[in-house]
């Protein structure tokens, strides 16, 4: 390819990246015009990245690297550039929701205090994720995996004034930071194995038995816990709903959207070597499958609308790892596409609900549908499609997953994965009703109306590809299917064949869903309130279990949090009293024999002189060598000696 | 010879105990001077009449006068006692001073010293000169030595001054 | 020639400060221009000389005691250039940020070129007795430093600093004289490889050296006369003791312990990487639980000064890279932390943790670069300590898995304390409402930390600046490794 | 002909007696005498060895000479001392001026 092609591809990341230095020193002097900067750069990007995947799309991967660590043969490290199918979707997706938050925080910001620093971060973040998606090996991954870390920790406490967002930032930045060091670790084995960090070059060499059985099932289960903790999946999903104190365009962005599936991303982009662990396939899939299941049943009590949708985000991720751990990988892939945009609007619709009134708790809220209409159809229809009614873009990728657990005898899985779509449907659907049908049911909902039109066309345009997105993979004409596709090795070892199109299967998951919808209409619906109240009655220890998170943060906090403050304060007190006390000690000690040992300093002169006089004596004694004079020489010197100190002055 | 010799070696010698033992400071800076004038007599004996002279010259005449001098300024009433003019550790003082002659006299007496013959060191001025600045055969190291030795005079002369000399403060004392 | 005049210029600096009068608006310029000078002349050898740090024009060797091998032999090397850079750069960092020193300005100043002096000499130094001399060249002016304008507890501090580290070198300085004397002389171009010594006595003298050494830096246990110094220093002490004094410890380990004694060093390396993951570990938990900010980051320092040990024992090109670099990434971020600290101190007049919150509010500036520092001690990418982390993980996880595995765990618990400082310092609401009116950084504090700020980012996107130069003598380390 | 071994005898016996002098006198000036004493015997030895031993090439005699600036030069700054003392402290017994101890 040529350079001014490779040129414009690099600038897909480099200028949102420069967009940050310019907004972070320049802030102040740019003022509200920083949205203007960060909307024309995302969409300059957007183009790009559009142009990247056309080029995809004709030639085939893209693939150039300049080298960044050059050691010789010690080894060396490049920062590249690699688009294939799997990562040319994902940019364009990147580039497209973030041009979309962009355009929306224009409104939603204004009148922060650090409007610009919020665009700048916002920038960094998009550079740094896209960086992360074309990374053609583990070091740059893990350079902007870090690097995405700290965006979504600056931006989660956007607000710092606030405990709560301070706390959740740290929360998140720590819990995720444990993932990084697992995947660390992971990167660390395979470098030592294969003394290689490129993607392709390490699935050689496991091939060709530089690395494997439990070493690589090892490495693999290490780089899925990063993963498992930026997709925020069991047991480290405590910080995602913790990270909706953040502005709620940063949650679109960032813990729905891109983010967060950046886990999900890790395992497809390296699905070449995790196939070659079944082991490490295994827990990858039932660790997905028990994360959307509990994530689902924790969104059921909620009361604060993002939680609600942050719980659910962490249960569709559980099912795009699902999907990958069981080897539906354009499944598990098209989940990721499909949700980023109906993810990204149901929070863009919680987002235009906040501006509109001040709360999140949806009992608060009520009867917003004829107040914010937009916002009320735009949310049914992320609604439907999260619920997988058909024929909306959610309804084809969650079929493909259920479908692909069923036929591959995943039975438990599958059982599962039902279950999770028909809460999925209840809780979304809970939320809906309770918010926007019946009554106002405060003042400031009754005084809600929508938003202006620069945070509603991201909306609709969102809404429009929450409905349409699905429909490039359909079995009429599976283009994604044909697009993005797991490598022929891949396939070989996981003996992908085709199956048709079940359409008993599709009819039972949407009927599930639609049961779903159906029971929270039947609980929650306007005039049904006692329904809702008699089973919360019923099932209050329950409900408790669900509201505490199934009490793992409680949990967390007695052991973790605990363990680390002791240990702290431990190691504090043993520095500080122990091993200074022991040099304190050693220095007590010397200071101690000098004062038994000052008497024989008696301080006269001649005393002194008397002493040379019998060490010379001594001296000599030795010089002589004669062992007789030795011993009579010392033996006069240790009376003398003795006589001299009991002759002290 | 050999007369002279051992009444050299008593006045040296007993001269030396009377500096030790005498009871009264004067006695002892008398004492000295013959003390220093029995070693005078042995470098005649030893073929060094110059160096007597020098003995003479700066021991018996310069060193005596200065510590007399001394003696005048810093005298107050001595203790009558002789205890009360030693020290306390005068009993290992005594055996460490015995244990050193001993030793050097065993050591010495014992030593090979090979051929010996009186009558090889310098004996006249010349060669004196000669030897100190380093001409002739003798070693070259004494012409540095010499002129060392003649700095320090000069520094001691400073110091000397510098440290006697009295401060305005310590006249009010 | 040229490496020469940068080491002794500080020298003729002192004398110039202290022929001036005692004016701040005078001495201050002055010791700036004093400062520059050895700055301007190895960021000159960088630019002339930086892929052949060989060239004549950088060496000088002369006989000093001839019959002993003793020599004044002076030349830059990859192992020390970025070091050589960092103590002229933060001495110059130093002189800016000297705000705090009260009284005595020029005697400061002077002292402190002084020990700039012995810090050149040290990363320069070619010869064993030479590098002994430059390194206790240091040590004075530095008791002198923190005992004379440190607070209130500076002397027993002072004092403790000294007998530890005098301990320390004196051990250090037997193995010197064992190693030069056994082999004949002291040039460390011939010593190179063991200098004809036996395995068994390699052993036997690197024992020594490396304690001596390993006091200095300091590794744990060995480490409780640091935050005692730490906390009493002044600022702009604060910025080279703990930005290049450690360093004099590992760099004899990197330049002298190593190439000199391969295989005398062999036998402690597992030993070597345990203990600089312990230095990770411990240094993180005594971190965490700290409640004066200073005794905070003094700790971490001893924490990321273990990834330098680790990379050094890794015996491979990835980890004595990472090694060497994460000297200099070290320096700079402890450097812009201490100075940061001390402003903080200074504005809101307290140092207890507890009692701050939202300062970045009042101070954006302060506190940014405040979390930018703490990003960077905690190995976040894009900022150079992240690149010789890594490099130091993945070499020493290569030579020693186990002791790896532990030091990248260091990796989260870095992590977890600087969050919690930053939560409480600068995050948060502001704690007392007459902090709203706090002044921001000052032009002199800004030129203070701006530029250790900017290195550290600069130095973080583009490594190769830096690792280029050094890696030649890496290789050189190597051969004599692969080789002994 | 003496024996060289008399002169060294009676040179270590000086010596000894000076040595004991330094040791146990309490006056300051009488100890200065006596550490000239010892210096004395040296130099007798020297002389001795520059006498008898031909390999000495005489320079026992130039040591000798060394010997005697130094004691003269010893001597000034010493009693120089004692003066200064006796005038601060009213003393000049070695036994008493131990102000070092504390």
């Amino acid at each position: 390819m040529s350079a001014g092609q490779q040129l414009l591809i690099l600038a897909i990341p480099v200028l949102p990246a420069l967009a940050f230095f310019v907004l972070a020193l320049f802030g102040r002097l740019i003022g509200e015009n920083a949205q203007y900067v960060a909307v024309f750069v995302n969409a300059t990007a957007f183009i790009f990245s559009c142009f990247a995947l056309f080029l995809v799309i004709t030639d085939g991967p893209i693939s150039f690297s300049v080298s960044w660590i050059d050691l010789g043969e010690g080894g060396s490290f490049s920062m590249g550039v690699l688009i294939d199918e799997l990562a040319a979707v994902m940019i364009v997706v990147v580039t497209f929701v973030s041009l979309m938050i962009n355009l929306y925080s224009g409104a939603f910001m204004e009148g922060d205090s650090r409007y610009a620093w919020y665009f700048a971060v916002l920038n960094l973040f998009t550079a740094s994720m896209l960086g992360l998606v074309i990374a053609p090996n583990f070091i740059q991954l893990y350079v902007f995996w870090e690097l995405v870390g700290l965006c979504s920790y600056l931006l989660i406490g956007h607000w710092f004034e606030k405990p709560a967002a301070r706390d959740a930032a740290q929360k998140a930045f720590i819990v995720t930071r444990i993932g990084d060091a697992a995947l660390l670790v992971g990167i660390l084995i395979f470098w030592r194995a294969t003394g290689t960090t490129s993607f392709a070059e390490i699935s050689q060499a496991a091939q060709a038995g530089f690395i494997g059985g439990l070493l690589l099932t090892a490495a693999l289960v290490l780089v899925f816990i990063g993963a498992v903790g930026k997709s925020a999946q069991f047991p480290l999903h405590v910080w995602l709903p913790d990270a909706m104190e953040g502005p709620t365009p940063v949650s679109a962005l960032i813990h729905a959207a891109t983010m967060v599936a950046a886990g999900v991303y890790l395992v497809a982009r390296t699905y070449d070597i995790f196939v070659q662990s079944p082991a490490a396939m295994l827990i990858v899939a039932y660790i997905g499958g028990f994360t959307a299941l509990m994530a689902a049943t924790m969104a059921l009590v909620k009361k604060d609308i993002k939680r609600i949708i942050a719980y659910s985000t962490v249960s569709q991720l559980g099912y795009m790892m699902m999907a990958l751990g069981i080897g539906a990988y354009t499944a598990g892939f098209f989940h990721l596409y499909n949700h980023a945009f109906f993810k990204a609007l149901l929070f863009l619709g919680a987002g235009s609900i906040i501006y509109a009134m001040t709360s999140y708790n949806i009992f608060d809220m009520g009867g917003l549908k004829r107040r914010m209409p937009i916002t009320f159809w735009t949310m049914v229809i992320a609604g439907l499609s999260l619920a997988g009614i058909f024929p909306l873009a959610g309804f084809w990728s969650k079929d493909l997953i259920v479908a692909g657990a069923f036929e591959k005898h995943y039975y438990i899985l599958f059982g599962m994965a039902l279950v999770t779509v028909f809460l999925t449907a209840f809780y979304i659907f809970r939320a809906i009703f309770v918010a926007f049908l019946g009554e106002p049911r405060t003042e400031a909902a009754r005084a809600a109306v929508d938003p202006p039109g620069v945070m509603t066309v991201p909306m609709v345009i969102l809404a429009a590809l929450s409905i349409g997105s699905g429909w490039i993979g359909t079995p009429v004409a599976d283009l994604f299917g044909g697009f993005v596709t797991p490598s022929e090795f891949a396939a070989g070892v996981l003996a992908i064949e085709e199956h048709a199109f079940s359409y008993a299967l599709a009819a039972l998951s949407v009927a599930v869903g639609l049961a779903g919808i159906a029971l929270a209409y039947a609980m929650y619906a306007p005039g049904r309130e006692h329904v809702a109240e008699s089973a919360y009655r019923r099932f209050r220890p329950v409900h408790a279990f669900l509201d505490r998170r199934w009490y793992i943060d409680d949990l967390y906090n007695a052991t973790f949090v605990r363990g680390a403050m002791a240990l702290g304060v431990a190691v504090r007190e043993f520095d500080r009293r122990g091993l200074d006390g022991a040099v304190t000690g050693l220095g007590r000690a010397v200071s101690w024999t000098g004062e038994r040992l000052r008497p024989l300093q008696t301080g006269g002169v001649q005393n002194y002189a008397l002493f040379i006089v019998i060490s010379v004596l001594a001296l000599a004694a030795v010089v002589l060598g004669d062992a007789l004079i030795l011993a009579a020489g010392l033996l006069v010197l240790i009376i003398l000696g003795s006589i001299a100190v009991g002759v002290r002055l | 010879m050999t007369v002279a010799f051992v009444v050299l070696a008593a006045l040296t010698l007993l001269a030396g105990l009377g500096v030790v033992l005498s009871r009264h400071v004067v006695h002892s800076a008398l004492f000295m001077a013959a003390s220093f004038l029995g070693v005078a007599g042995f470098f005649v004996m030893l073929n060094a009449p110059v160096l007597a002279g020098f003995q003479v010259l700066i021991y018996v005449g310069a060193v005596t006068v200065l510590v007399l001098f001394a003696i005048m300024f810093t005298q107050r009433p001595q203790a009558r006692s002789f205890r009360l003019i030693l020290q306390r550790q005068h009993v290992p003082g005594l055996l460490a001073a015995l244990g050193l002659g001993v030793f050097l006299a065993y050591v010495l007496a014992i030593q090979d010293w090979g051929e010996v013959s009186p009558g090889q060191g310098p004996r006249a001025v010349e060669d004196f000169g000669a030897l100190l600045l380093g001409a002739g055969e003798y070693p070259d190291v004494f012409a540095l030595l010499f002129q060392l030795g003649a700095v320090i005079l000069l520094i001691a002369t400073i110091a000397a001054i510098v440290i006697s000399r009295r401060r305005r403060e310590e006249d009010e004392l | 020639m040229i490496t020469t005049v940068a080491i002794f210029i500080p020298l003729l600096g002192a004398l110039l400060v202290a022929l001036l009068p005692d004016e701040r608006r005078i001495i201050q310029p002055v010791a700036l221009g004093v400062a520059a000078v050895p700055l301007a002349l190895v960021l000159y050898i960088y630019v002339a000389f930086g892929s052949n740090l060989d060239a004549p024009a950088l060496s000088q060797s002369y006989t000093w005691i001839e019959s002993l091998g003793i020599g004044y032999r002076v030349g830059l090397d990859g192992l020390g250039f970025g070091m050589f850079f960092l103590a002229a750069f933060l001495t110059l960092i130093a002189v800016i940020a000297a705000w705090d020193v009260q009284r005595n300005l020029k005697q400061y100043y002077a002292i402190l070129f002084l020990a700039e002096v012995g810090m050149l000499g040290v990363f320069a130094a070619q010869d064993l007795i030479l590098f002994y001399v430059f390194f206790e060249l240091t040590l004075i002016p530095m008791y002198l430093l923190v005992g004379m304008w440190g607070d209130e507890n500076r002397r027993p501090a002072a004092i403790k600093f000294f007998i530890y580290t005098f301990l320390g070198s004196t051990i250090m300085l037997g193995g010197f004289l064992t190693l030069g004397i056994l082999a004949g002389t002291f040039a460390l171009e011939e010593l190179t490889g063991g200098g004809g010594l036996g395995r068994t006595a390699q052993i036997l003298i690197a024992a020594p050296i490396i304690f001596g050494l390993a006091v200095k830096v300091p590794v744990v246990p060995l480490h409780s006369w640091l935050p005692d110094v730490y906390l009493s220093s002044p600022i702009s002490t604060n910025v080279v003791l703990s930005g290049v004094l450690p360093k004099l410890g590992t760099i004899g380990i990197l330049k002298i312990a190593i190439p000199l004694l391969p295989q005398g060093v062999e036998p402690y390396l597992p030993y070597i990487a345990a203990f600089g993951a312990l230095n990770i570990i411990y240094g993180a938990f005594a971190a965490f639980m700290q409640t004066d900010l200073k005794a905070l980051v003094a700790y971490s320092s001893i924490g990321t000064l273990g990834f330098i040990l680790l990379g050094a024992a890794s015996f491979n090109a990835m980890g004595l890279n990472g090694a060497v670099l994460q000297q200099v990434t070290h320096g700079l971020y402890s450097a812009l932390l201490f100075i940061l600290v001390g402003i903080i101190a200074a504005r809101t007049g307290t140092r207890r943790i507890a009692d701050m919150g939202g300062l970045a509010l009042s101070m954006p500036w302060v506190g940014g670069l405040l979390a930018l520092g703490a990003l960077a001690a905690m190995g976040l990418p894009g900022l150079a300590v992240f690149v010789s982390e890594v490099m130091s993980l993945l070499g020493g996880f290569d030579a020693h898995p186990v002791q790896g595995t532990v030091a990248a765990l260091g990796v989260i618990l870095s992590a977890m304390y600087f969050l919690y400082m930053l939560a409480r310092t600068i995050f948060g609401p502001l704690r007392r409402p007459e902090w709203q009116g706090l002044r921001d950084a000052g032009p002199a504090e800004m030129a203070a930390i701006v530029p250790p700020a900017a290195l550290l980012l600069i130095l973080g996107i583009f490594p190769a600046l830096l690792v280029n130069i050094q890696r030649p003598a890496v290789e050189l380390v190597l051969s004599v490794i692969g080789g002994g | 002909m003496i024996p060289l071994e008399a002169y060294l005898v009676v040179g270590a016996l000086l010596f000894a007696i000076g040595t004991y002098g330094a040791l146990v006198r309490r006056n300051a000036v009488v100890v200065f005498m006596c550490v000239e004493l010892m210096l004395n015997s040296v130099n007798l030895t020297l002389v001795s060895f520059a006498d008898y031993l031909p390999g000495a090439m005489g320079a026992g005699a130039g040591y000798a000479i060394l010997i005697i600036a130094v004691a003269a030069a010893e001597v000034a700054v010493g009693l120089a001392i004692v003066l200064a003392v006796f005038r601060a402290r009213r003393t000049v017994n070695v036994d008493e001026i131990n102000l070092m101890k504390r």
